[in-house]
């Protein structure tokens, strides 16, 4: 009976999750980017696109702020007035920062978007009924709502193109939000591997498209809790913790250079970036 | 999701040959066209192509000539998506935005489908049959003189097949244009060098001083650049390699210099002297040609302060080795040989031979060697045109009516040619003057065999195969037709060969034994290889040249512009746009520019100094106006650029082509003065010198970036460290 | 000058009200078909959104709440006013609300349907509405109960429903005298049914002022709930010049002003338009007049703690939106809003003016002008300039389409008032008889009063 | 012996008072001043109650047995949902968090108070009502009516009473 059960299990129930004293279990995806690596060049980017189908909106539409990019290239310039960049520009890849106590997810009034049990944040399209609330209170404006109903567009998939469209992925119709998912379908697919084998996977086994594209590798990918995978070990060097709004690092200057971006918010962003190095010699 | 045209057998057949087929192998066949029957239910799957689970295989790229491998992930008979080949020496396993736009290539919307003739304004679809007869028909008593074949870089089998082709007219008028290409660069590195193209280890060099090439961006081979500028910046034994780029617009590279110059457009060559000089450990002759260029004039004429010259010369001193390149920005002028020349004489200076600019292999089937494209070729044959030297032109993998500058007048030249054939993937500005068209198979699935210009670590082939099915039944391989062509021209000498495939099949396993296959069965190395889709080759090892001479080393002294057009125009090469040839795919034109941030359109880039004295602001209509022409873009302020100069990207502004690419941007081509440098020949792309007015329109620039324009606004989003403060050696 | 003469007969009473319910005059019509054509521009757009996707409203990333979200505030901020009157008033036995309290009370329950509206106009995916709705289902998924907005629905529907049946008890007796007015036909049959046999015995009496106080009793924790609800559809977020812990009053406080504003506006306009002088006289309309400077006032200070708690924090996000919020694009806005929001009001503070009909109508237009403007200013610059600097400012001025809709609400808003006051009675008989025996017993006390002095 | 109904209607307040306080004074064979006297009134009016003796009214107790109810409903409703079927994980929330659910809860009270109070009213004014044999119209106007239920007998000594405190009118209920 539903009230027994509620009473019986209240403890269970009012476990906060996940960022309580348990971990995830076996899987936390995690990412780490090293600014000092990543050109900027958006091969990513397009990679996403040819991975996640997503939709080439056109000209006018993105004059309107209507792109769907889910991994979209930023550049910085030095804010210090000289006449010359001559220090370069700063390249950002971001995209859904999979947050641990993601503000999108409690907003949503018909939760179509969730926390997954291996840290994901996930977002069903066909429970969305596009209210958008959950756009309107992420913090880095990382996602993307079907301003139309872009496989009927004129264009975006003209007959020949759909052929190119990726089976493991929905194409999204109009009024539905969505997001960068860590491609979600290759995890599940490498997770069933794995559990047909009954082991979990292994580090590198399972990659993102635009991990996999990037030339310079600036990307790193994995599972957090295992403490084999890169993206574990690059977090621990760089002292970086999960549910922290503020990163207690050994010394100030530590020479470490790992943070998360608008940590303070308590979001606990799920990937981490390393910063860019600035010569000093020259 | 299959057209009806798709054939099942055939199909798997084509697979067989590949990744997953190496079980299956040998299944005798010879061609993926014959086979007669008709797609089948899944209820009833073939051997294994297993509904859901999606089959990789191994191909080349032929987005660019960098010669990427790639790795194609196939499903139910589709190709969905291009990776890079993790065995690759040249991309391992990486891939550039512009190589996974290979899809949209192949899937295009308006892509050729039939052969067109010409009728007055309309082109009639007509067979191939037909085709080939006019061909013949107007090849009839024409010698090789009068006619020409132009076409973009070749390598391979497919330029021995055209070789003979030409060959059986005694023509010897093959044009190879590449409107992009390092051409200059190739010549002074063979002077100072000994090789065209030696191989550049940036991953080993400490210091990086690039003068304007863009090798993260464009140049030569990108994808793999980049994977060594990855290992660089990790540093050998933990210092991390400092890049120092200097160039008077800024590139992606440059983006991501540790320091950036902004040099004065084309002294990059008087700046190397002023560093030889300030290292003041050139000796002879050398010290002799820059003893002239002290710090003082050095800074006068390039416009970098003293300072930085001194700071730049003592890092390259400290760290050693470090690597010097010359760039397109260098050699883009009527001096750009000597740029180039006195840029190298730094890497000979700085004893960096042999250590970072390394001598490469080179491919022993010299027949199969990639003929490098150039705009020299361009302008010979455009000279020939309007002389009306040629009865027939044929036009493959090359638009010059789109990317010739507009001082030559190529449209006009091309006219007067008798009869022109374009052998073409889109109906693009070149193929809408032909007479004839002929649809050509997308890389994605036509054989072929490339060898790339760049050698990575050593020789090798790369092999091209068909990832599906053709996808319209009237396309045809570019070396099917070439194979039709020489049919008939020498019937028996090829009659052998059903179509390419059969010709390309016969042509390696002839050379089994020095394609490393000595031991083994035809069908298993011919497996091997497509499962691969690399040949790896020990190839003869050519020699550096240890020292070099300075005599004739001369600069012109920087002229100050003229009044009349004050600025210089800077065609800026962008990743993934290139020359323009596949501005038609649409991810492409929306991915942003990475320094701009803007798509779907071309710009003005304009320093902001400059716009506040010409009152110019963001989105504000520019006329440019050169000797040869105007366009008119959006303008759009950007900090890394000379004030001396204006930068407007290549590739955008096509009238023909496709619903992506047509009437998106402007194409500065047009606007080119025909300047030439004065000992290659090649034309120089940025001796344009033009002037800019306000036409007093105003539009919002389409761009990704927000009103913030790349500022922080004081949050902590994109951070950097000075190395002092930071130590890699511990990271993982 | 008193609220309404004592000696006015209540037989008149009956006449003068009902007469408002008779067949009515071409200007009637007129406004009909006026509030029938802006409607159904509001409908068109709709329909053509609902086909195209809400991209034809011109919203986007990062903007993706535009003038729908503003105007739902603003017509649940609108609805606010009837429960003033009706429920506080009430308890506080404020005699003088009793002929206007009516079709304030009609007010709310319309303003209410019109915000509802909104929602659905909002969202993505109209047809997929009812998954916001809390039923057994064989998905076994339920709404997400922590979200704001489904506070918003329940809080929504709570309101709405409890004040139709306010206005409905309230009605039952003149529904009955009604009954006893009409001639044979459509409305005797209507008031018939409605009126459940009122008699207006003792018992009935007696059970109905019960009822009527608890009701009322219940209405007034529930409109602060429901506008501070709306508050922490902001405040629950994190976002910079949404989450102010100020915000819940400040929500309430902008209600009951607009309310008030919308009121006098009706007033004015059914005073003239029934000939109700004798009932809703001028006395009355200046004590409304002057409840509403002091929620203004009320109003323009909280508004001022915001931006001041905004100002002295050191979050440095929020205060960016404020600067964003005065010099930025939307600059003409907010200081529209501060003029018409609190310089406007300043007007209400002089005599002359509390009882100069054409004035008020202008202020009180005004009035409403400056807190729809407040509620844009609320959602629309926190959109466009938000934590994240690289997607500040894309070009977010709403479509025709949004307008469209904004504007077809004011004519579904205008066409049930209107019906509403043909149909049933906008003034309270009963009650403005109480108000005219109460005044006669106070002034019969007096007198004997005087003469036993004597 | 078969009854029969009188209505009367009073001009004011003050003679209609008078009226009942004289009914319940004397003793009238098969009258009921208790269960067969009604007073009808155009307005509510405290003092027809003080005169008529306090009668109890019951409808708060509805109120307070909805509130409950509806608010107990609400947080078992809501709670039970989130924790007995797919549970919905929210980063840093646990599965059933109570101040959203307060929240509803609060309001379900609220709903739930309103709803069984207007029941609550209608059982208890015994709406909605069949008419009763006698009615004016003037009632809804400005008159007080008072309607009695006698006897055959009794209904002369009520006249006497009505006409008494000058009655502006007196209806009779048709004879059998």
């Amino acid at each position: 009976m539903s009230v027994n059960n509620l009473l019986e299990n209240w403890a269970q129930f009012r476990h906060f999750h996940p960022v309580d004293d348990k971990p995830h279990d076996p899987y936390k995806w995690a990412m780490s980017i090293d600014l000092d690596a990543c050109t900027g060049c958006n091969a990513c980017s397009v990679a996403c696109y040819a991975e996640n189908n997503l939709p080439v909106v056109g000209k006018e539409k993105y004059q309107h702020g209507q792109s769907m990019h889910w991994m979209r290239i930023e550049r910085y310039w030095d804010e210090d007035g000289r006449e010359f960049p001559d220090q370069g520009a700063q390249f950002l890849p971001m995209m859904c920062q999979q947050c641990e106590a993601a503000p999108c997810e409690t907003v949503c009034p018909v939760a179509a978007t969730n926390h997954t049990a291996d840290g994901l944040n996930s977002q069903i399209y066909n429970r969305c009924i596009g209210s958008r609330y959950c756009s309107a209170n992420c913090p880095f404006k990382v996602r993307y709502f079907n301003w139309y109903d872009y496989p009927t567009t004129d264009n975006v998939w003209p007959a020949e193109m759909t052929q190119q469209l990726n089976p493991d992925v929905t194409v999204r119709g109009k009024g539905v939000m969505e997001k960068c998912t860590f491609c979600v379908q290759r995890l599940s697919a490498a997770k069933v591997t794995a559990k047909n084998e009954g082991r979990i996977v292994k580090d590198g086994e399972v990659q993102t498209a635009c991990q996999q594209s990037c030339p310079t590798g600036a990307i790193s990918f994995g599972n957090l809790v295992d403490p084999e995978s890169r993206v574990h070990k690059q977090w621990q060097t760089q002292q970086v913790e999960l549910d922290k709004d503020k990163q207690d690092k050994d010394e100030e200057d530590s020479g470490l250079r790992g943070y998360r971006i608008l940590e303070e918010l308590r979001a606990y962003p799920s990937v981490m970036y390393l910063e860019r190095v600035r010569e000093s010699a020259v | 999701m299959i057209d009806s045209g798709f054939d099942r057998r055939d199909f798997l057949k084509v697979l067989g040959w590949s990744g997953a087929a190496v079980a299956l192998s040998g299944c005798g066949n010879t061609s993926i066209e014959d086979g007669r029957e008709t797609v089948v239910s899944y209820s009833e799957p073939a051997d294994y192509v297993i509904p859901g689970i999606g089959v990789y295989y191994n191909s080349t790229c032929a987005q660019c000539d960098a010669g990427c491998n790639i790795n194609g992930r196939v499903r139910e008979g589709r190709v969905l998506k291009l990776e890079g080949n993790p065995d690759s020496t040249i991309n391992r396993g990486k891939i550039c935005g512009l190589g996974q736009a290979g899809v949209q290539h192949h899937y295009n919307p308006d892509r050729l489908r039939e052969p067109l003739l010409r009728k007055g304004d309309q082109g009639e679809t007509i067979s191939w049959e037909k085709a080939y007869g006019l061909i013949a028909e107007k090849l009839k008593g024409v010698d090789g003189e009068e006619m020409a074949f132009l076409t973009g870089g070749m390598s391979g089998h497919l330029k021995v097949l055209l070789g003979n082709y030409l060959a059986s007219f005694g023509c010897k008028n093959h044009f190879v244009y590449e409107a992009v290409s390092p051409a200059v660069v190739r010549a002074a590195n063979k002077k100072s060098y000994g090789m065209a193209m030696p191989r550049f280890s940036i991953n080993k060099a400490k210091v990086v001083l690039s003068f304007g090439a863009d090798f993260l961006g464009s140049w030569i081979s990108p994808v793999h650049f980049s994977q060594q500028y990855a290992q660089f910046r990790k540093g050998v034994d933990g210092q991390r390699g400092v890049l120092i780029q200097v160039e008077s617009k800024m590139t992606l590279t440059g983006a991501n210099a540790d320091r950036w110059l902004a040099i004065r457009p084309g002294t990059e060559g008087v700046l190397a002297l002023g560093i030889i000089n300030a290292l003041g450990t050139a000796t002879g002759e050398i010290a002799a040609a820059v003893k002239d260029y002290d710090r003082a004039r050095v800074s006068a004429e390039t416009g970098i302060a003293p300072g930085q010259i001194d700071k730049v010369a003592a890092l390259l001193k400290l760290r050693s080795p470090s690597l010097v390149l010359a760039g397109s920005a260098a050699e883009g002028y009527a001096h750009g040989s000597q740029n180039a020349a006195a840029i190298n004489l730094l890497n000979h200076v700085l004893g960096n031979m042999g250590k970072t600019v390394e001598v490469s292999e080179t491919i022993p089937f010299p027949q199969m060697a990639p003929s490098l494209g150039n705009t020299a070729a361009l302008k010979s044959l455009n000279d020939g045109l309007s002389a009306g030297k040629y009865k027939v032109l044929f036009s493959y993998a090359a638009n010059p009516v789109f990317t010739a500058p507009g001082a030559l007048k190529f449209k006009e030249g091309m006219a007067k040619a008798g009869f022109k054939v374009a052998f073409a993937h889109y109906l693009d500005e070149t193929a809408m003057q032909a007479d004839l068209v002929l649809p050509l198979d997308s890389a994605l699935e036509d054989w072929g065999t490339q060898v790339p210009e760049y050698l990575a670590t050593c020789a090798q082939i790369n092999v091209q195969q068909p990832l599906m099915e053709k996808l319209h039944a009237n396309t045809r391989g570019m070396g099917d037709i070439l194979l039709a062509l020489l049919k008939q021209r020498r019937a028996d000498e090829y009659k052998g060969y059903e179509d390419y495939y059969a010709y390309l099949r016969d042509a390696l396993l002839k050379n089994k034994s020095a394609l490393g296959g000595g031991k083994i069965d035809d069908d298993t190395f011919w497996n091997e290889t497509l499962t691969k889709g690399i040949i790896k080759l020990e190839g003869p090892v050519g020699s550096l040249a240890t020292k070099v001479g300075a005599a004739g080393l001369k600069l012109p002294v920087s002229d100050d512009g003229d009044d009349q057009y004050p600025l210089h125009l800077i065609p800026s090469v962008t990743a993934s746009l290139r020359d323009g040839r596949h501005a038609n795919q649409p991810w492409l034109q929306e991915s942003p520019d990475p320094l701009t941030t803007i798509v779907w359109d071309s710009w003005v880039e304009i320093h902001p100094k400059k716009a506040a004295e010409l009152h110019i602001v963001e989105g504000d209509i520019i006329e440019i106006a050169s000797r040869t022409g105007t366009i008119k873009a959006q303008a759009y302020l950007f900090p890394g650029i000379h004030p001396d100069a204006v930068s407007v990207p290549l590739g955008r502004g096509h009238d023909a082509m496709g619903r992506y690419a047509k009437g998106f941007g402007v194409n500065p081509f047009q606007i080119m003065d025909a300047v030439f440098d004065k000992e290659t020949g090649e034309l120089a792309m940025h001796e344009t010198r033009v002037k800019i007015t306000k036409t007093g329109q105003r539009v919002i620039v389409v761009k990704d970036e927000g009103a913030a324009g790349g500022k922080q606004m004081g949050k902590k989003i994109a951070v950097r460290l000075s190395t002092d403060d930071v130590d890699l050696s511990e990271e993982v | 000058m008193k609220d309404i003469r004592e000696d006015i007969a209540w037989v008149k009473i009956n006449q003068d009200v009902l007469k408002s319910l008779e067949n009515p005059r071409k200007l009637y019509w007129i406004i009909i078909f006026c509030a029938l054509a802006v409607f159904s521009v509001g409908v068109g757009c709709e329909v053509y959104q609902y086909r195209n996707g809400m991209g034809v409203a011109n919203l986007n990333n990062p903007n993706v709440w535009g003038l729908y979200i503003a105007t739902f505030i603003f017509w649940i901020g609108m609805s606010h006013s009837g429960t003033l009157l009706s429920a506080i008033l009430h308890l506080m036995h404020a005699d003088w609300r009793k002929p206007i309290y009516r079709f304030a009370e009609a007010m709310t329950t319309f303003s209410l349907m019109t915000a509802g509206l909104f929602v659905m106009v909002h969202i993505g995916r109209l047809w997929q509405f009812y998954y916001s709705l809390p039923y057994p289902n064989e998905r076994g998924v339920w709404p997400n109960f922590q979200s704001p907005l489904l506070w918003d629905a329940m809080a929504i529907f709570t309101y709405l429903s409890s004040s139709v049946l306010f206005l409905f008890v309230g009605m039952i007796p003149d529904l009955a005298i009604c009954r006893d007015n009409m001639k044979e036909g459509w409305r005797k049959k209507l008031y018939t049914l409605l009126s459940l046999g009122w008699e207006g015995t003792d018992r009935q009496w007696r059970n109905f002022r019960v009822t009527y106080l608890t009701i009322a009793c219940f209405l007034i924790p529930l409109a602060v709930s429901v506008h501070s609800i709306v508050a922490s559809d902001f405040g629950m977020s994190q976002q910079p010049g949404w989450h102010v812990t100020s915000f819940p009053p400040y929500f309430v406080a902008g209600a009951l002003y607009s309310g008030c504003a919308a009121i006098i506006t009706l007033f004015i306009i059914l005073r003239y338009v029934f000939k109700f002088e004798e009932y809703m006289t001028l006395p009355i309309l200046k004590k409304t007049v002057r409840l509403t400077f002091a929620i203004a006032m009320v109003w323009t200070y909280l508004n001022a703690v915001e931006f001041a708690s905004v100002w002295y924090s050191h979050d440095g996000a929020s205060k960016d939106v404020l600067i964003q919020k005065m010099t930025g694009p939307f600059a003409f806005a907010w200081w529209g809003m501060v003029f018409c929001g609190s310089v406007v009001p300043l007007v209400l503070a002089f005599k002359r003016f509390q009882t100069n009909i054409p004035v008020l109508l202008v202020v009180s237009l005004l009035l409403n002008l400056g807190m729809w403007l407040e509620r844009w200013m609320i959602v629309a610059p926190t959109f466009s300039h938000g934590y994240y600097p690289w997607t500040w400012d894309h070009d977010q001025w709403p479509s025709m389409i949004q307008w469209g809709i904004v504007f077809g609400s004011f004519g579904w808003f205008t066409l049930l008032f209107m019906v509403f006051c043909k149909v049933f009675p906008s003034v309270s008989m009963y009650e403005v008889k109480e108000m005219v025996y109460h005044r006669s017993l106070h002034l019969k006390k007096s007198e004997t009063a005087e003469q036993g002095a004597h | 012996m078969s009854q029969r109904h009188l209505l009367a209607l009073f001009s004011n307040f003050d003679e209609a008072e008078a009226v009942v306080k004289e009914l319940r004074s004397t003793q009238i064979q098969g009258f009921d001043v208790n269960d067969d006297l009604v007073v009808k009134s155009p307005i509510e009016h405290p003092e027809v109650e003080e005169f008529l003796g306090n009668k109890p009214v019951y409808v708060q107790w509805f109120t307070l047995g909805g509130a409950l109810m509806g608010g107990l409903l609400a947080f078992f409703l809501i709670s039970g949902s989130q924790a007995n079927f797919y549970a919905q994980m929210k980063g840093g929330k646990p599965i059933v968090p109570l101040p959203p659910n307060f929240v509803l809860t609060y309001e379900m009270f609220i709903l739930g108070g309103v709803f069984i109070t207007i029941l609550g009213f209608l059982i208890c004014a015994g709406l909605p009502a069949r008419r009763s044999p006698l009615y004016s119209g003037k009632v809804s106007e400005d008159q007080i009516g008072i309607l009695v239920k006698s006897d055959e007998g009794a209904a002369g000594t009520l006249k006497a009473i009505f006409t008494k405190h000058n009655a502006l009118e007196i209806q009779e209920e048709a004879g059998k």
